[in-house]
């Protein structure tokens, strides 16, 4: 029931704010994301999956008594962390468009409402179907967004997100199918049920047929992750987006990408991950170095923020692929840290483009001067995204690299990269700190630039208003906590992980015979 | 006169005569979509959807004929609704149209592009 | 488990299984109070900064909370029992599985080690924030916030370090003190000098980090753990021999030693820290001289069993050759500058080359006696420069500086910097003198590939070290009264009203805080001869009880190692007696050819430095000194230049191979096959429904054929 | 491979087509209209062989049939080829009225002859009058030249491979789907659906039995006794003759109000949204009007190209 009220209730609302008159949109959007915020937060307390290996929030909703399809739903912890970051996450982006849209925003709204069911659903989807349907119609929403509200090559940059990221599902969609048609053959009935499909995955397909599942879903995945070469849309859309949508896009978009990998990739074809994740594993680092010193040349700020989500989503992958309790957890983290950290720097950077219109670094610079409360919070959400240990971005990417590093065959500890692997990832921090610091250095020190034909913005004050703060400081508080008690989240996805990583039964075999411990 | 009011009976039909009415059906619809896709004057283009109309108007009517099921001719009462709304809103458009370019050729109309 | 009862488990459930040695101290929560009070701290400035407080405030709760972390870490030193206690303060990073778990807590691990480091750390903190008070009274406002809020958290990070029971915490720590230098350092941000120093500060220690950080996983994955009780005991049990590569642990010293190198501003990552001057000058003085900078040796130190572990010491000879070239490099680049503050930064990176190399010639006990020495004497001479620098508007060229100790209310200054340079030059009986000859002595008598001419080229490094010491000094502070002004107008109190600059002499704050510490400075000497049963005194037994004894000599010797390391000799004398005449000797001929050349016959400095320049054969002795040795355009033309042009090919192969290749172009590859096959695609209505319509009637045709005629079964 | 000669027939139909498309010789033209006629006569051919075909007693029904059909695609094919599209239209009239005789043939009186009302009454009336308001507007100095968009085809080739792929599919699924259809209605169905229908029609009943002479009031049950509809009951047994049962019309309009209520109303819709549409699209052109108004008033006129903004 729970979970079909998070998912329907932003529906209901969206309807609500489409037929209601432009003036109260806002502020209803606004009511309605913050009571689904603490619908999720009961429906967190309430959660039995915490730390075990159990699920919640279960609805078993056959849609009728013959059909394959169902209306299951159910959240495992690492979905109901994902969850939480969504519904955390919506209220700051209402709130953070607050002034930003002025034009169609009743539109805006009813798309951001309907943006946060559909993500919602993919992370409480236990039907593969539903999953399917959710995680294509995320685009939906969110191609309106960028293409209605975004800026001046958004025509462009919607169309190819959509398009990319659609041609790369259509290949996922293809791996499903191969899979149901598969389970059809062998139990003479369509089943979707993620849990039946994944269970029927393992044993029942062939190494190459694995191999080609494992290829269409990571197509799917990885474009919407983005892995190395294929990333090209995100710079885009994300500069192109407006600041609620680059929000969304980077806190929860990218991680329906790592969240499928995570749900559909390694429990169904364990084996086939094991033969490709060498390959996944340098992509993912290519990706890090590579998109980090294109970072490191940008002018654009906000092209800048869109290119470090490429190279801190290696971070991410790397971790899942690292296959042991380290590099997933770190890699679950980070998904949550990402979006918090990541998320808050697009505020950030909307917030400057409000009140001067442009996002290059070289004609505004030096705000620390007449915008100093900015840029204490630029400041803070960079550092969380560096890496500074206290701050979230430090524990995940500490995880994820000390994961990857364990594993190989001279490790300690199992999984399937090797210290190389992870030295050469480690070098994305400090590219991390290169290029962040240089951004820091150009916008936020410095002498002060302002754009020629700057004046002042009519509504907003010079430095932030309560209102931005209000946006920022639940963000900075998810980042500080986060940073000084990870085990919050690392006890309660415990069991998920230890759950997915028992289909590794030699990995963390070896693991045990291996362990030394000096106890 | 009492034909139209009162029933004839008639013999099954065969399905030589099923067929040929089909096959006729088929050959108009084929003419009416090539003239759709080869001329370029709106007007006539439209005309040709009504040939494709006529096509499947013979169809239904063949097959209601075949089942002695009357609802093959209910759905070409449809069809002439359909068809009457679409040249009443269709026919306003092209002159809507023509009044902007002052010409009737499809291919000045290219909005549909990307 | 609910998220209520987890939120109630925040608390440290399980404490780590109990180690034989080391005692549960769970009754010494309050220690937390070290790190406790400087984020307080922070927090109380950051709420000034809030309330737009102009007065002084931040200061006085910076100054009381470290002094009360002071108080507490004395404590902590008078409730020490050898040999360490854990304390666990709050649960962080706590990972566990079936079969293993990953634990790093914020523990701290309380040995003689971290109690020397902890209370020098604390006591100069709160001293040097006293001094800032004054300094930093011009900033009065969010600057002034915002400089006691960067102290806070340097003192915070700083604590981490150094009381860390595990290397994660101290991997904090040392990003942390990073961070705050950056913040420090980049403290006058409209300076574009000062955020291109600070920017570069923290990318070179980054690359110093990610040593760390790939040694901290490499002790994880071959000793399985990351806490330094547990790692002694894996490394004396000897049972990580079984599960691990040999390289592994092999290369754990090397990164730590980047990780050392990058922190503590040596070869080949030093070229931060004479940048790092742009911050004010109490910075410089507690994190870019006392405090932050000896990190790197703290760690080694820490870290000291990981480096004995291969027998050959391959490692350790290694840190010990680039202690001394470091510390030649600095000080020949430090004889030729002109700006007094980078002179000291020189010094810095020059005495830090000192404590490598007392590291690498197996004298933990040599080192951490110059950390202890260097802090106070070090911290001495940058407080000085920085009361000049305040007294004459940001002046810091020593040719335009003369005669201070003349002055009026200059007096305390000029002679805490005497005292300072004293003991920088190892004049006898000085703190540095004994510091110093703990290294030099044992550069002679460890054996080790050229240890013989890395200690002669250490004393000559004295040697120069006397001689740039004292050029400082007797340019400053001796010979006749004349300055100039700077160019850094700030508050305008002193300004030029009647045409003429009045210096302004340091007050209260100021003058205290130097004279304590340039007593300290002196003081410093004494511990030596605190005879505690180890030779070595005071320092020697803090080094004893911890990781690092094995590089006490006194120690090695009583464990019969004697044998291996056969004493080698100086002159014929044993180094430890023969060093006291020779480095004595060594800074004399330094500080009298200071004397000769910048008090008595200043234009004789001039023509020199003329001469050697009109000669080809030698003019690029002193240009290449001066601009220190190219080692800054060297490192551009090699590193970020071609990262920079390489970054933008990347950029260029990113938006034209990737986006527009690969990704448009297959984009464009159905529309360019349908614009083969027949003009499709162009978008008018007859393309449309001609594809359409030829597609419909495929498929009917096609399933025809197949289903009724099976013409392709 | 038999089941591909309707396929070669329409392939042989189509290329007919396309030499009386494409611009030539009227000799060439005649020839592909002599090709496209065989190759429809030889599809026709094709359904004469196939099984269960009775052709005397078809004969008469077949002339018929082949003179409508003729008709009708001679009708359609003109309509496309002809340059000016008032011929079009014309021809469009020849095929609604010779689909109409085809209808017939059927016995669908009702529907032939409302599509003859409907098209050819209506609907093509108003394609029309739209051509000669478009072809008077369009070309006021050059009456009377065909515009090159209705001389040139447009990628005839193109279209007429589609077409005939299209008639092939489609005769194609005529010819190998038909024998899977079920069994036609035979008359005794026929009958039995017609006495329901009598049963459900009570002023029809009442007014057949008065005829019949069954005292009002009598109960009878309707029942088809060997293809002959009887009404049993309170001792009578009378034969309701063929003329007194519903015909094809009613059935048809028993059908309508009685199984598609609901599609009757929205057509009923469709024609109102549809009547709106008009009217505000007719508004617009009135805006557009006020255009040809201001340019013999002798103002500025605003560009036919410029967007409807401008005028409003």
């Amino acid at each position: 029931m729970m979970a079909t009220l998070l998912i329907a209730l932003p529906l209901l609302v969206g309807v609500l704010i489409a037929v209601s008159p432009q003036r109260v949109s806002r502020s209803l959007a606004l009511a309605g994301t913050c009571g689904i915020f603490l619908l999720s937060i009961w429906a967190a307390v309430d959660f039995p999956g915490w730390g075990t290996t159990k699920w919640g929030l279960m609805v078993d909703a056959p849609w009728s008594d013959t059909s394959a399809f169902t209306f299951d739903l159910g959240a495992d912890s690492v979905a109901m962390v994902l969850v939480l970051l969504t519904t955390f996450l919506m209220p700051l982006a209402v709130l953070g468009s607050w002034t930003a849209v002025t034009t169609r925003r009743r539109e805006f709204f009813a798309w951001l409402m309907v943006l946060q069911a559909a993500m919602t659903g993919v992370f409480l989807a236990r039907d593969l179907v539903l999953f399917y349907v959710c995680f294509e119609f995320t685009l939906v929403p969110m191609y309106f967004l960028i293409a209605i509200y975004g800026s001046t090559n958004r025509a462009k940059a919607s169309l190819k997100f959509f398009v990319y990221t659609f041609t790369g599902s259509l290949l996922a969609l293809a791996g499903f199918l191969y899979v149901g048609w598969a389970y059809a053959q062998e139990y003479g009935a369509w089943s979707f049920s993620i849990e039946a499909l994944a269970a029927f995955a393992r044993t029942g397909l062939s190494a190459t047929e694995a191999g080609f599942v494992l290829l269409a879903l990571m197509a799917g995945f990885a474009v919407k992750v983005p892995l190395f070469p294929v990333h090209t849309w995100l710079p885009l859309a994300h500069t192109e987006a407006p600041t609620a949508g680059s929000v969304i896009l980077a806190g929860v978009l990218l991680k329906l990408g790592t969240y499928g990998l995570y749900r559909f990739v390694l429990p169904m074809v364990p084996a086939a991950v094991i033969e490709w994740t060498p390959l996944i594993g340098v992509l993912s680092i290519v990706g890090i170095i590579y998109a980090g010193l294109i970072c490191w040349v940008q002018s654009d700020v906000k092209k800048l923020v869109a290119y470090s989500s490429v190279s801190h989503l290696g971070f991410c992958v790397l971790g899942l692929f690292a296959l042991n309790p380290m590099g997933l957890q770190g890699s679950v983290l980070y998904m949550v840290n990402h979006g918090l950290s990541t998320g808050a720097l697009f505020f950030l950077i909307g917030m400057m483009y409000e009140r001067y219109h442009t996002r290059d670094m070289g004609s505004v610079g030096g705000l620390a001067k007449v915008m100093p409360v900015w840029s204490c919070f630029m400041v803070f959400f960079v550092l969380a995204s560096v890496g500074l240990p206290g701050l979230n971005g430090f524990i995940s990417e500490f995880l994820c690299l000390i994961g990857a590093f364990a594993g190989g065959a001279g490790g300690a500890y199992p999984g399937l990269l090797g210290p190389w692997y992870a030295a050469f990832a480690a070098i994305g921090m400090v590219i991390a700190a290169m290029y962040l610091l240089m951004m820091v250095g150009k916008i936020v020190f410095g002498q002060l630039r302002e754009p020629a034909d700057h004046h002042a913005h009519e509504l907003l004050p010079t430095d932030l208003n309560a209102r931005e703060i209000a946006v920022l400081v639940p963000l900075a508080i998810g980042c500080v906590v986060l940073g000084v008690a990870p085990w919050l989240a690392t006890d309660a996805i415990a069991g998920s992980i230890t759950e997915t990583l028992s289909l590794y039964p030699e990995a963390v075999n070896a693991a045990h015979d291996l362990m030394v411990v000096a106890r | 006169m009492s034909d139209l009011l009162h029933m004839t009976l008639a013999s099954a039909m065969t399905e030589a005569d099923l067929a040929r009415f089909l096959v006729l059906s088929s050959l108009l619809f084929a003419v009416g979509l090539c003239g759709f896709l080869t001329r370029r004057n709106l007007i006539v283009m439209f005309l040709c959807t009504e040939l494709m109309f006529q096509a499947a108007v013979i169809a239904f009517v063949a097959f209601g004929r075949w089942h002695w099921d009357f609802s093959g001719q209910v759905f070409v009462i449809f069809i002439l609704t359909i068809a009457a709304a679409e040249a009443a809103l269709a026919l306003a458009l092209v002159v809507l149209l023509h009044r902007r370019r002052n010409t009737l050729d499809a291919d000045t109309w290219t909005e549909l592009h990307e | 488990m609910s998220l209520l009862s987890m939120l109630s488990s925040s608390v440290l459930t399980a404490a780590p299984v109990p180690v034989a040695d080391v005692h549960q101290a769970f009754d010494m929560g309050w220690a937390g109070l070290i790190l406790w009070l400087p984020l307080l701290s922070l927090i109380a400035c950051g709420c000034c900064a809030m309330m737009r407080c102009t007065s002084k405030l931040p200061a006085w709760i910076t100054v009381g909370s470290l002094a009360g972390s002071f108080v507490t870490a004395m404590f902590l030193y008078l409730n020490y029992e050898p040999p360490g206690d854990v304390v666990n303060i709050v649960r962080w990073i706590d990972l566990s599985w079936v079969g293993g778990g990953f634990e790093a807590n914020i523990s701290f691990y309380i040995d003689s080690l971290s109690l020397l480091w902890i209370l020098f750390v604390t006591g100069l903190g709160t001293l040097i924030a006293f001094y800032a008070s004054e300094y930093m009274e011009t900033d009065l406002g969010s600057g002034y916030c915002r400089f006691f809020a960067g102290v806070s958290v340097f003192l915070f990070a700083m604590s981490a370090l150094v009381l860390a029971d595990n290397l994660v915490l101290l991997y904090l720590g040392w990003e942390g003190v990073g961070f705050a230098s950056y913040w420090l350092i980049g403290y006058y941000y409209t300076k574009p000098e000062a955020v291109a120093a600070a920017k570069k500060a923290f990318i070179v220690n980054r690359i110093g980090d990610l040593g760390l950080a790939l040694a901290v996983y490499l002790c994880w994955t071959s000793f399985g753990t990351v806490q330094y009780d547990e790692l002694v005991t894996v490394i004396e049990s000897g049972d990580y021999a079984r599960m691990t590569d040999d390289w592994s642990v092999a290369a754990i010293p090397w990164l730590l030693m980047l990780a050392a190198f990058g922190k503590s501003a040596q070869l080949p990552l030093y070229v931060w820290l004479p940048d790092a001057m742009e911050g004010p000058t109490p910075v410089s003085a507690l994190i870019h001289a006392a405090t932050m900078v000896t990190a790197g040796i703290y760690l080694l130190a820490r870290m000291y069993p990981v480096f004995l572990l291969d027998g050959d010491h391959t490692a350790l000879h290694v840190v010990a050759w680039v202690g001394g070239l470091t510390a030649l490099l600095a000080a020949t680049i430090g004889m030729a500058q002109y700006d007094i503050k980078r002179i000291m930064a020189y010094s810095t990176v020059s005495q830090l080359g000192y404590m490598f190399m007392g590291l690498g010639v197996l004298t933990t006990y040599g080192a951490a006696y110059h950390v202890f020495t260097h802090a106070f004497f070090k911290a001495a001479l940058f407080l000085t420069c920085g009361a000049v620098m305040h007294g004459f508007a940001g002046q810091l060229d020593l040719r335009k500086l003369s005669g201070l100790r003349h002055m009026k209310g200059w007096k305390i200054t000029s002679y805490a910097m005497l005292i300072g340079c004293l003991c920088l030059a190892g004049f006898p009986f000085t703190s540095g003198y004994f510091s110093k000859d703990a290294i030099l002595a044992e550069a002679f008598v460890t054996h080790g590939p050229g240890f013989q001419w890395l200690g002669f080229m250490a004393l000559f490094t004295a040697g120069l070290t006397a001689y740039y010491t004292f050029r400082v000094w007797f340019r400053v502070c001796a010979g006749p009264v004349s300055y100039e002004a700077g160019d850094d107008h700030h508050g305008d109190d002193h300004g030029h009203d009647d045409g003429h600059f009045h210096p302004h002499a340091p007050r209260f704050a100021m003058n205290s805080v130097m004279a304590i510490i340039a007593i300290g400075a002196l003081v410093a000497a004494v511990p030596y001869f605190m005879d505690s049963g180890v030779k070595g005194g005071w320092i020697a037994d803090m080094v004893n009880d911890s990781t690092a004894s094995e590089g006490i000599p006194a120690v090695r010797a009583a464990a019969d190692h004697a044998a291996d390391h056969a004493h080698g000799s100086l002159f014929g004398y044993d180094p430890h007696v023969a060093m006291y005449w020779v480095s004595g000797g060594v800074g004399f001929i330094g500080i009298a050819i200071a004397a000769w050349l910048h008090l008595f016959r200043r234009e004789d400095a001039v023509s020199l430095r003329r001469a050697l320049l009109s000669r080809s054969a030698t003019a690029w002795l002193p240009r290449a000194m001066e601009r220190k040795w190219y080692v800054d355009e060297i490192y551009h033309a090699l590193i970020r230049a071609p990262l920079w042009v390489g970054s933008h090919v990347l950029h260029g192969i990113d938006r034209i191979l990737v986006d527009m290749v690969l990704v448009d172009g297959t984009a464009k590859l159905p529309r360019l096959l349908g614009r083969w096959v027949q003009p499709l695609t162009n978008g008018t209505v007859h393309a449309s429904a001609t594809a359409m319509a030829g597609g419909v009637a495929l498929l009917v045709i096609v399933v025809l054929l197949i289903l009724h005629l099976g013409v392709f079964a | 491979m038999p089941g591909l000669l309707p396929l070669l027939a329409t392939g042989v139909a189509a290329l007919g087509l396309l030499l009386i498309l494409l611009p030539g010789p009227v000799a060439v033209r005649r020839g592909g209209g002599l090709v496209a006629i065989g190759g429809v006569v030889w599809l026709m051919l094709q359904t004469g062989a196939m099984p269960g075909d009775d052709a005397v007693a078809a004969l008469a029904r077949q002339a018929a049939f082949v003179v409508f059909a003729a008709m009708s695609l001679a009708g359609a094919v003109q309509m496309i080829s002809q340059q000016r599209p008032v011929y079009s239209a014309l021809f469009f009239v020849l095929v609604v009225l010779s689909t109409c005789g085809v209808l017939l043939l059927l016995e669908a009186w009702f529907m032939a002859f409302s599509v003859v009302i409907v098209y050819a009454g209506a609907i093509l009336i108003t394609y029309m009058f739209v051509l000669m308001l478009a072809q008077q507007a369009s070309d006021a100095d050059h009456i009377g030249e065909i515009p090159e968009y209705d001389r040139r085809a447009h990628e005839p080739v193109a279209g007429v491979i589609v077409a005939a792929l299209m008639a092939g599919g489609l005769t194609l699924s005529v010819f190998t789907g038909i024998a899977d259809l079920p069994k036609p209605a035979d008359t005794t169905e026929q009958v039995n659906a017609t006495a329901t229908l009598f049963d459900h029609l009570p002023r029809m009943r009442e007014a057949a039995l008065a005829k019949a002479g069954v005292p009002e009031g009598t109960e009878v049950t309707i029942t088809v006794i060997d293809d002959v509809v009887h009404a049993v009951g309170g001792g009578h047994e009378v034969i309701i003759p063929t003329e007194d049962l519903p015909g094809s019309t009613r059935q048809v309009g028993w059908d309508l109000v009685a199984r598609f209520p609901a599609s009757l109303e929205v057509a009923g819709v469709v024609l109102l949204m549809a009547m709106f549409g008009a009217v505000v699209l007719a508004r617009r052109q009135i805006d557009m009007g006020e255009d040809a108004l201001r340019a013999s008033a002798g103002l500025d006129v605003i560009a036919p190209a410029e967007d409807e903004g401008a005028a409003s």
